[in-house]
C-alpha cells in the first residue's frame, strides 16, 4: 500500500474537562473514500475539526497529526485549508446572510482559478438561486452549496462531515455520486451514518467507540460481516425489512 | 428551517442558574446558611470600631464609613435587580437608570414638593415606577436585541431630557434637587442616624437578593432562563414569550424604583447624573464584573464597583499617587481611568465574573493537589 | 426663505458630522457586531492628535497645507490607537461579542479620562484655517463654511465607504466573519486580519470626524468624543445597523429634524424629536431604514 | 482586634484650646469642573496664609486641612461631608458645583455645622440655612453688572440667551427681575445645553434685534455657539453681555472675544488690593483667575469663624453675619438677613488678536450696586 | 382535527408554500415527503405560526388558529420539533423537558413557588427522557450535546407537552442507525394511543413508510398527491422528482 495522505496518531482531546477523544490513530489513503463510523456522540465530528485546528478555545489537542511529511497541529485553519485541506462541516455553516453568489465567491481562493462550472454542472440549483440568500434555502439546498463551495478548488484532502443528512433520498444519491466522482481525483476522509452510501463509496473504514478506535480496515468487510457491523455499528447490515418497496428501502437510511 | 442570524444581542455568557441546580458537594449542607451568615455579619458592622486603614477612612462605624457602604449595598441590590433582565432572561436593556431615577426624583418631589410623609411618598413612588415600567416595557418589549436596547435607551434618554429641562422646577434641572428632610422621621436625618440609613440600605439588597432568588427559582424563572437561550421555542412549547418578559422587566422596574427612594434618603437628595444613560452602563459594568445570572456576582459587582468609585476619588489624590513620577500619577488621578481600566482587566481575566473566581479557585485547588486518591 | 435655507444647509452640516460619526460606528457594528463604545475615544484621540501635530509637527500648522497634515496626523494617531484596540482587546475575545462591547465601554471610561489626565479637562482653541470661520451667502444665507466642510468630507467618506465594501472582498469576508468566524477561516481566508481592517477604517473614520468636529466646534476637549456619540448611535441604528448609506440617510433625517424643531419649535424639543424618532423607527420596522429583513 | 462601639457614635470636635480645628474641604479635584477646584484651593490657601500671618493657626490652634474629591457628584460630596462630621469637622468648605452646593447645604444645618460654599454661583445657596454662607458670587450678582451695560434700561429690548435648565433659568429669572423690573422688555431664546449647531439660535437673535443680548452659557459648546453669533452677525450689531469665564477659556472665543462685552466676577488685575497681592505671591504662578478669590475668601471667613467661635458652630455663625472684610475683589460684606456675599464686581473688555487676550476692566461695581435682593432664610 | 384550507404563503412573486389542502383525523400518522425546498417545512411554520400565511385557513377541531400566535395553537394541543435542533443550550437536559413539562402543565405566572420542589413536573420530565433514552445525560448542558442527543432531545421536550397533533420536523435527521429503531418505536408509541395524530417529514422513507398511515408529497410548495404509501410510491411523478435512482 501506498503511503497514507494523512496520519493520525494518539490524537487526545479534552473539551472542558471532558476527554472524548483517547489516543485516536488511524491513517487516510491517498485515494478514495475513507469513511469514519460510529454512534451519536463518540466524537467524529471533534475528531475532524482537530484535524482542521477547529476545537474550540476551551479544548487541549494532544498527539500528531500529519498530512504527507507536514504536521498540522499548531497550524492555523486558514493556512491549511490554503494548502489544501478542505472541509465541510456537519452543520453545512452557510453564510446566511449572504447570497448563494457570495457565498460561493467567498471560497474563491487567491491566485487559483475557480471551478464554477465543475460546481454548477454538479449543482444546477445553486447557479439558479444565486442571488436568494442561503439563510432561506432548504435544508439540502444548503447541503450542495456546502459542498459546493470546497469544490470550488483543487483540494489534497477533503474532510467531508455528514453530507447526506436531512437529503432527500434523490439527493442522497445525487450527493453520493457527485462525493463518488470528487474521490476519483482527491481522497475524502467521509464521516456518514447511512449505510448505503457507505457501502456505495467507501474504501476504507475507521470506527470509533467510546472514544477509541474500536476497529479498522476494509470498509467492504466490515459491512458483508453482519457479526461485525452488529457489534460495532449496532446494525444488521442490507437486509431491508419494509415489505412494502424493498427496492426503495434501501435508498433511505439503511435498515435496522 | 435554518435560524438566519439576526442582529441580535447575543445572550448573556451563559451560567446554570444556581437556583435551578440542586447544590452537591462537602459544602452543601454549610452553604444555605451562608447568606444568612453574612447577613447577620452585616447587621451588626456599625458595632465595630474595627479600623481599616486603606479601605475606608474612619473605622467601621463612622457615618463616612457607614454611608460609602449604604450606597454600595443599594447599587449591590440595583445591580442583581438588572440581573434578573441581563442575565437571567438575557434582554439588554439600556434604559435602567430610568426606573431607578424615578424612584429618586419620585420620592423627592412627593416629599419635598408635595410635602407628603415618607411612606406615602415611598409607595406612591414604587407603585409609579413599577406602573412606568410595565407601560414603557410593553411597548419596547415589541422590539428584539439591539433594537430593544435602543428603544429602552431612548425613553431613558427622554427622562434624562425631561429632568434637566426642569418644566415647572420640578426637578432642579442640573442642580438637582436636595430632599427636604423636615417632614421625615428623626431617625433617618442627621449624621448620627446614617446608621440607620445603612440597615436600610441593607434590608433594601436582602429583598432584592430574595426576590430575585425566589423568581430565578421558580416556575417563571424556568421559563426567563430559557428564554434566554430560544425565544422561539417558547412561544411553540405554549408560553407567551412577551408576557414572561415584560413580568421580568416590570419586576425589575418596580425593585429599581424601590431601590431610587432608598438611595434618595442615603444622599438626602436627587441630581441628574443618575439619569444619564452612564448609569445603565455601569449597572451592566457592575453584573459582569461580578458574574452575570448568578446569585452573588452581581451583588458583588454592584457594591465593588460603588465602592471603587467612592474611594477612587481619595485614592487618587493619595500621597503615594502624587508622589510618582507624572506619566503614572495623572492617569492614576482620574478615578475613572482606574476603574475603566480595571475593569477591561476583570473583563479579560475573570470572564465569567468575580462569581466565578470561586470555581476557578477550587479547580486551581484542586489541580495543585497530588492525585492521592481515586 | 433664507431662514429656510439656512436652516437646511446648517442641518445638512450636523447631518455631516453625524454622518461622519456614525459611519465609522455603523461598519465597525454591522461588519464587526462589535457595539463600540470605545468610538469616542478614537474621536478624541483625533482631534487632540491634529490639535497637537498643528501646534508641535513640524510642517504642520493651522492653515494651508500645515492643516492637512495635521489632520492626517491626526487620522492617523486614530487609525493606529483602533488597530491597536483591536489587536490587544478586541481580537483575544472574539466570539463573546458582550465581553468585546463591555470591553469598549471600559476603553472609554479610560480614555477619555486618559485625555483629561494628559490635557486637561478644559476646551482647548482648535487650530483651524481662518476660511473655516467665515461664511458664505447662499441664496441669501450666511452658511459657516465649517458646516459646508463638513458636508463635502462626508460626501467623501460616503464615496469611499461604499466603493471598500463594493470593490474589495473584505465587507463579505467581514459579514460572513461575523456569522461565523471559524466558518470563513476553513475556507482560507484569515479572518483576524479583515477585523483588523475593519477597527483602523472605523477608527480612521472616527478620527477624521474628530479633527473637522475639532474645526466645527473650534474646540477640542475630552468629552466631546462621548456627546456626539450617543445621537451617532441613534442615527446607526435608524440607519440600519452596518448600512451605511442607512446612516447617511438617518443622519440627514435627524439633522434637519433637529435643526427645524429647535428653531420653529421650544427648544429641547428637537431632541426629544429625534429620541421619539428613534422610537418609532425601531416599533415600526425594527430592522432600521436600510437594515436587511431578517428572517426566523 | 476587633473594638465595639455603638453604631451612633461620633467623635467629638475638640473642646481643647490648643487642639487643632479640623476644615474639611470638598471640591472638584477631578471630573469636568477639576480647574475650578484647582483655582480654588490655591486660593483658599493663599487667604490661610493671609489671614493667619503665614502660621496657620488661629491663637494655639491649627488649622488642619482635610482635602476631598467629590469629582463634580452630589453623591459623593455628602458622603465626605458625613465622614467628616463624623469625625468631628465643624466646618466644611468648597463645593465648585451648584448641584454640590446645594446637597450640602441640608447636611450642614441637619448636623449644625458650618458651610461655605464655594464657586457654585446657584442663587438658591443664599438663604438656604442659617449654617450656610458663601464665598462667592451668585447668579444676580452677573446680571445686575450686565444690566450696568445699557445705562437706564426703560423702553430697551433685551433678549436672554441661555440653556435650559436651572442655571439658564435662574439667569432668565434674574434679568426679568433685574432689567425687566427697570423698564426693559425681556424676552428669551433657550437652546438644550447638548446642542452643537446654533445657527438656527443666532438667526432668531439676529431678527429680534435687541438692544442688549445676555448670555448665559457654560460648557464646551460655548466657542461654537460665540462663533455662530459672530458669524451671523449678531456681535456687531448688538451690545452682547456674557460672564467672563477663567482664563484658559479665553483663546476659544476666537474673533468673537473683541466683541463682547464681559461681565466678571474677576480676573487677574481687576484689583489691587493688599489681599490680591497676597494672593498674587502666594498661589502657583502668580496669575489670578477667575475662582481664586472665591477660595481665599472662604479662608478668611474660616479664620473669622474660628476666632470668633472656637469650636461652637452657632458663636460662628453669629460672627460671621453682618461681618465686612478686604478680599481679594475689594470690600466683601456678608448679609445677615439671607448670606449673600455682597461684593464688587467687574466689567471687562477682552484686548488683543488671534489667542492671546488681555482683559481690561472697564468699569467696577461695589458690593451694594450689585447686591442681590435679600431673601428669607429657608432653613 | 387539524385542516388546512387553501394554506398559501408567498414572498414576493414565489409561493413556497401553494394552496395547501390538508385533513389529518384524530389519531392518523400522516407522512410529508418532498424533495429538498419543496415547503415542507415552511409548511410547518405556518401550521404552528411561526409563519403568518398569506392566504387560506388553518383550523385545528374547527376553530380558525390562522390568526392566533404561536403560543396560543400550543396550548391547544399543537407540538412541534425543530429541524434544526432548537434547545435550551444553557439549561441542562433535564432542565429543559422539565420547562416543556411546566408549560403543559401550569398556566398562569408562578413567580413565588420553588421550580424544583415540583415533584410532578420532575416525574414527568423523567418519564419522557427516559422514553427518548436520554436519562442518563439530564445533568449535561443541552447546548454541549452531541447532534444526535439533541434530536432526542427535541423529540422529548414534544413528548413533555401531550400535544394532541404533533409536527415532527425530520426527527432521524442525523440519528445513528442504531438508534433509530429506538426513536421510531418512541415516535410509534405516541400515537398508539388516545386520539393524537402526527404529521411527520421525514426523509428516510423506510421510516415513513414504517409508521406513516398516509403519506403527502410536496414539490414546488403544492400538494403533489396525498394517499396511502403503497399508492404514493407508485407514482411514477414522486418516483422521478423525489425517490431517484436506488443507490
Ligand atoms: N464544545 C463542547 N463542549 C463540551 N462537550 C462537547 C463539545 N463539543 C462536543 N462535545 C461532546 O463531545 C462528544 C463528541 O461530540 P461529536 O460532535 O464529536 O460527536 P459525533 O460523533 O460527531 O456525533 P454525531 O453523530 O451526533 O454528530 C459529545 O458527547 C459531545 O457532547
Ligand atoms: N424567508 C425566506 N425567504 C426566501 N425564500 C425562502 C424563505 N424561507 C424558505 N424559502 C424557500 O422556500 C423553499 C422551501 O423551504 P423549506 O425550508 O420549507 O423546504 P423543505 O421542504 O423543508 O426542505 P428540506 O427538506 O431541505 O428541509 C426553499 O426553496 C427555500 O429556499
Ligand atoms: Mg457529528
Ligand atoms: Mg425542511
Amino acid at each position: 500500500m501506498t503511503e497514507p495522505i494523512l496520519n493520525v496518531e494518539d490524537l487526545s482531546v479534552r473539551i472542558s474537562g471532558l476527554h472524548i477523544l483517547q489516543g485516536v490513530s488511524f491513517t487516510v489513503a491517498p485515494t478514495g473514500v475513507t469513511v469514519l463510523l460510529g454512534r451519536n456522540g463518540v466524537g467524529k465530528t471533534t475528531t475532524l475539526r482537530a484535524i482542521v485546528g477547529l476545537t474550540p478555545p476551551a479544548g487541549e489537542v494532544r498527539g500528531t497529526i500529519r498530512m504527507g511529511a507536514q504536521s498540522l497541529l499548531a497550524r492555523p485553519t486558514h493556512r491549511l485549508v490554503r494548502g489544501g485541506l478542505g472541509y465541510v462541516p456537519e452543520d453545512r455553516c452557510v453564510f446566511a446572510g449572504l447570497t448563494v453568489a457570495e457565498n460561493l465567491r467567498l471560497a474563491e481562493r487567491r491566485g487559483v482559478s475557480p471551478a464554477y462550472d465543475k460546481v454548477f454542472a454538479l449543482f444546477p440549483e445553486l447557479d439558479r438561486r444565486g442571488r436568494q440568500r442561503a439563510g432561506s434555502l432548504s435544508g439540502g439546498q444548503q447541503q450542495m452549496l456546502a459542498i459546493g463551495r470546497v469544490l470550488l478548488n483543487d483540494n489534497r484532502l477533503l474532510l467531508v462531515d455528514e453530507p447526506t443528512k436531512g437529503l432527500a433520498p434523490k439527493v442522497v444519491t445525487e450527493v453520493a455520486e457527485v462525493l463518488e466522482r470528487v474521490a476519483e481525483s482527491v481522497p475524502v476522509l467521509l464521516v456518514e451514518q447511512n449505510l448505503a452510501v457507505v457501502r456505495r463509496l467507501a474504501r476504507d473504514a475507521v470506527v470509533l467507540a467510546a472514544g477509541k478506535v474500536a476497529w479498522t480496515g476494509d470498509a467492504r468487510e466490515l459491512l458483508l460481516e453482519t457479526a461485525l457491523t452488529r457489534s460495532l455499528l449496532g446494525v444488521g447490515s442490507g437486509e431491508s425489512q419494509h415489505p412494502a418497496q424493498p427496492g426503495r428501502a434501501a435508498a433511505g437510511k439503511d435498515g435496522h | 428551517m435554518t435560524e438566519v442570524k439576526s442582529p441580535e444581542v447575543p445572550a448573556p455568557p451563559a451560567a446554570v442558574p444556581a437556583e435551578l441546580t440542586p447544590e452537591r458537594g462537602r459544602w452543601h449542607r454549610v452553604r444555605p446558611f451562608l447568606p444568612l451568615v453574612a447577613l447577620v455579619v452585616a447587621v451588626i458592622v456599625p458595632y465595630s470600631t474595627l479600623p481599616l486603614p486603606g479601605i475606608f477612612e474612619g473605622p467601621l462605624n463612622s457615618p463616612g464609613t457607614l454611608q460609602v457602604l449604604a450606597v454600595c449595598l443599594v447599587f449591590g441590590g440595583l445591580a442583581a435587580g438588572y440581573d434578573l433582565l441581563f442575565g437571567r432572561t438575557g434582554m439588554l436593556s439600556f434604559g435602567h437608570a430610568l426606573y431607578f431615577a424615578a424612584g429618586v426624583y419620585g420620592t423627592d418631589i412627593l416629599v419635598t414638593k408635595a410635602g407628603l410623609p415618607l411612606w406615602q411618598a415611598a409607595l406612591l413612588t414604587v407603585t409609579g415606577g413599577t406602573i412606568l415600567a410595565a407601560l414603557l416595557g410593553a411597548v419596547a418589549l415589541r422590539t428584539v436585541g439591539i433594537a430593544f436596547a435602543m428603544v429602552t435607551l431612548a425613553f431613558a434618554q427622554v427622562g434624562a431630557i425631561l429632568v434637566a429641562r426642569d418644566f415647572g422646577g420640578f426637578t432642579g434641572g442640573e442642580e438637582g434637587l436636595p430632599l427636604d428632610v423636615s417632614g421625615l422621621p428623626a431617625g433617618l436625618v442627621g449624621v448620627t442616624n446614617t446608621v440607620n440609613l445603612y440597615w436600610l440600605a441593607l434590608a433594601y439588597l436582602t429583598l432584592v437578593v430574595f426576590v430575585v432568588h425566589r423568581v430565578s427559582g421558580s416556575p417563571t424563572g424556568r421559563v426567563l432562563a430559557g428564554l434566554r437561550d430560544d425565544e422561539r421555542r417558547i412561544g411553540v412549547l405554549g408560553l407567551d414569550p412577551y408576557r414572561y418578559k415584560l413580568v421580568a422587566f416590570t419586576l425589575a422596574g418596580g425593585l429599581a424604583a424601590a431601590g431610587g427612594v432608598i438611595y434618595c434618603l442615603i444622599v438626602g437628595g436627587a441630581s441628574p447624573h443618575i439619569t444619564s444613560s452612564e448609569l445603565t452602563l455601569s449597572l451592566l459594568v457592575m453584573v459582569v464584573l461580578g458574574g452575570p445570572g448568578t446569585r452573588w456576582g452581581p451583588v458583588l459587582g454592584g457594591v465593588l464597583y460603588m465602592y471603587l468609585d467612592h474611594r477612587l476619588t481619595a485614592f487618587g489624590s493619595s500621597d503615594a499617587v502624587e508622589s510618582l513620577p507624572a506619566v503614572l500619577s495623572r492617569p492614576l488621578s482620574q478615578p475613572l481611568f482606574v476603574l475603566g481600566t480595571l475593569f477591561i482587566l476583570a473583563v479579560y481575566f475573570f470572564p465569567g465574573g468575580l462569581a466565578s473566581l470561586g470555581p476557578r479557585l477550587t479547580l486551581l485547588r484542586h489541580s495543585l493537589q497530588p492525585p492521592t486518591r481515586r | 426663505m433664507g431662514t429656510v435655507i439656512l436652516l437646511t444647509l446648517t442641518g445638512l452640516g450636523l447631518a455631516a458630522l453625524y454622518f461622519l460619526v456614525a459611519s465609522g460606528l455603523s461598519l465597525v457594528f454591522g461588519l464587526a457586531d462589535v457595539l463600540n463604545f470605545a468610538h469616542g475615544l478614537f474621536l478624541g484621540v483625533g482631534a487632540y492628535g491634529t490639535w497637537w501635530a498643528a501646534g508641535n509637527l513640524p510642517g504642520a500648522g493651522s492653515d494651508g497645507f500645515g492643516f492637512v497634515l495635521a489632520v492626517v496626523f491626526g487620522v492617523a494617531a486614530g487609525t493606529l490607537v483602533a488597530v491597536l484596540v483591536e489587536l490587544v482587546l478586541i481580537r483575544p475575545l472574539y466570539s463573546r461579542t458582550i465581553e468585546q462591547v463591555l470591553v469598549t465601554v471600559g476603553l472609554s471610561l479610560a480614555g477619555v479620562a486618559l485625555l483629561q489626565a494628559t490635557w486637561g479637562a478644559d476646551a482647548r482653541p482648535f487650530p483651524r484655517p481662518d476660511w473655516t470661520r467665515e461664511v458664505t451667502g447662499i441664496l441669501g444665507a450666511q452658511v459657516p463654511n465649517g458646516g459646508l466642510l463638513l458636508i463635502i468630507a462626508a460626501v467623501l467618506v460616503l464615496g469611499a465607504l461604499l466603493a471598500f465594501l463594493r470593490w474589495t472582498r473584505y465587507g463579505l469576508v467581514i459579514r460572513a466573519g461575523v456569522e461565523n468566524r471559524e466558518m470563513v477561516t476553513a475556507l482560507g481566508i484569515d479572518v483576524r486580519k479583515a477585523f483588523t481592517l475593519v477597527f483602523a477604517i472605523g477608527g480612521a473614520a472616527a478620527a477624521l470626524a474628530g479633527a473637522l468636529g475639532g474645526v466645527y466646534f473650534g474646540t477640542v476637549s475630552p468629552g466631546q468624543g462621548s456627546s456626539l456619540l450617543i445621537f451617532a448611535f441613534i442615527v446607526v441604528v435608524i440607519g440600519g445597523m452596518g448600512s451605511v448609506v442607512g446612516s447617511a440617510y438617518a443622519a440627514v433625517a435627524v439633522g434637519l429634524l433637529q435643526q427645524f424643531v429647535n428653531y420653529y419649535g421650544p427648544s429641547g424639543l428637537g431632541d426629544v424629536c429625534v429620541v421619539g424618532l428613534l422610537a418609532v423607527v425601531l416599533l415600526l420596522r425594527p430592522q432600521g431604514i436600510a437594515g436587511k429583513v431578517a428572517t426566523a | 482586634a476587633t473594638a465595639c462601639g455603638s453604631p451612633q457614635d461620633t467623635a467629638t470636635g475638640g473642646g481643647d484650646s490648643a487642639a487643632p480645628v479640623k476644615v474639611g474641604l470638598v471640591y472638584s479635584q477631578s471630573g469636568a469642573l477639576a480647574s475650578y477646584g484647582k483655582q480654588y484651593i490655591e486660593g483658599f490657601k493663599a487667604g490661610l496664609d493671609f489671614a493667619t500671618q503665614g502660621t496657620g493657626k488661629v491663637g494655639d490652634r491649627k488649622i488642619e486641612l482635610t482635602e476631598v474629591d467629590d469629582a463634580g457628584d452630589p453623591a459623593k460630596a455628602v458622603s465626605a461631608a458625613k465622614d467628616l462630621i463624623g469625625k468631628g469637622t465643624k466646618i466644611i468648605a468648597g463645593s465648585t458645583a451648584s448641584g454640590v452646593a446645594l446637597q450640602v447645604a441640608p447636611i450642614a444645618a441637619q448636623n449644625k455645622v458650618l458651610f461655605i460654599s464655594g464657586p457654585a454661583a446657584t442663587d438658591a445657596v443664599t438663604g438656604a440655612n442659617k449654617y450656610t454662607f458663601r464665598s462667592g458670587r451668585q447668579s444676580y450678582q452677573d446680571v445686575v453688572t450686565a444690566k450696568s451695560f445699557i445705562g437706564d434700561p426703560a423702553g430697551k429690548k433685551v433678549v436672554v440667551f441661555a440653556q435650559d435648565g436651572a442655571f439658564g433659568d435662574a439667569n432668565e429669572a434674574a434679568v426679568k427681575a433685574v432689567i425687566g423690573g427697570a423698564g426693559a422688555t425681556v424676552s428669551s431664546v433657550r437652546a438644550p445645553a447638548s446642542a452643537t449647531e446654533f445657527t438656527p439660535f443666532a438667526s432668531q437673535i439676529k431678527t429680534a434685534k435687541p438692544d442688549l443680548l445676555f448670555v448665559a452659557w457654560a460648557g464646551t459648546t460655548a466657542p461654537a455657539m460665540w462663533q455662530s453669533l459672530d458669524q451671523q452677525g449678531v456681535l456687531s450689531t448688538t451690545t452682547v453681555v456674557t460672564g467672563l469665564d477663567i482664563r484658559a477659556s479665553w483663546p476659544t472665543f476666537g474673533a468673537a472675544g473683541t466683541k463682547i462685552s464681559f461681565l466678571s466676577h474677576y480676573f487677574d488685575g481687576a484689583s489691587d488690593t493688599e489681599a490680591s497681592k497676597a494672593a498674587k505671591a502666594k498661589i502657583p504662578g502668580g496669575t489670578l483667575d477667575l475662582f481664586h478669590p472665591d477660595g481665599f475668601a472662604a479662608a478668611q471667613m474660616v479664620v473669622r469663624a474660628v476666632q470668633e467661635g472656637g469650636d461652637d458652630v452657632d458663636k460662628m455663625v453669629t460672627a460671621l453675619e453682618g461681618w465686612s472684610f478686604d478680599g481679594v475683589k475689594g470690600k466683601m460684606t456678608i448679609r445677615a438677613a439671607d448670606h449673600a456675599l455682597l461684593q464688587p464686581m467687574f466689567q471687562a473688555k477682552l484686548t488683543g488678536s488671534g489667542t492671546a487676550f488681555t482683559a481690561t476692566a472697564q468699569k467696577s461695581l461695589t458690593g451694594d450696586e450689585s447686591a442681590p435682593p435679600a431673601v428669607a432664610m429657608k432653613g | 382535527m387539524l385542516a388546512t384550507r387553501g394554506l398559501t404563503w408567498r414572498i414576493g412573486e414565489v409561493a413556497i408554500v401553494d394552496s395547501v389542502y390538508l385533513d389529518l383525523a384524530p389519531g392518523e400518522f400522516l407522512g410529508v415527503i418532498g424533495p429538498n425546498g419543496a415547503g415542507k417545512t415552511s409548511l410547518f411554520n405556518l401550521i404552528t405560526g411561526l409563519r403568518r400565511a398569506t392566504e387560506g385557513r388553518i383550523t385545528l377541531d374547527g376553530q380558525d388558529i390562522g390568526a392566533l400566535p404561536p403560543h396560543r395553537r400550543a396550548r391547544l394541543g399543537l407540538g412541534r420539533t425543530f429541524q434544526a435542533s432548537s434547545v435550551f443550550g444553557s439549561l441542562s437536559v433535564r432542565e429543559n423537558v422539565r420547562l416543556a413539562v411546566q408549560a403543559h402543565r401550569g398556566g398562569s405566572m408562578k413567580l413565588w413557588r420553588r421550580a424544583a420542589a415540583d415533584r410532578e413536573v420532575a416525574a414527568a420530565a423523567d418519564t419522557a427522557l427516559d422514553r427518548v433514552g436520554l436519562a442518563h445525560r439530564g445533568t449535561a448542558l443541552a447546548g454541549t450535546l452531541a447532534h444526535g442527543e439533541k434530536r432526542k432531545l427535541e423529540i422529548a421536550l414534544l413528548l413533555a407537552g401531550e400535544p394532541r397533533v404533533m409536527l415532527l420536523d425530520e426527527p432521524m435527521a442525523g440519528v445513528s442507525a442504531e438508534d433509530v429503531p429506538e426513536l421510531v418505536s418512541v415516535i410509534k408509541s405516541l400515537t398508539g394511543d388516545s386520539g393524537r395524530a402526527v404529521l411527520m417529514v421525514e426523509h428516510h422513507m423506510d421510516v415513513i413508510l414504517e409508521l406513516a398511515d398516509r403519506i403527502a408529497v410536496m414539490h414546488h410548495g403544492a400538494l403533489l398527491a396525498c394517499d396511502t404509501p403503497e399508492t404514493v410510491m407508485a407514482n411514477p411523478t414522486v418516483q422521478e422528482a423525489y425517490l431517484g435512482e436506488s443507490l
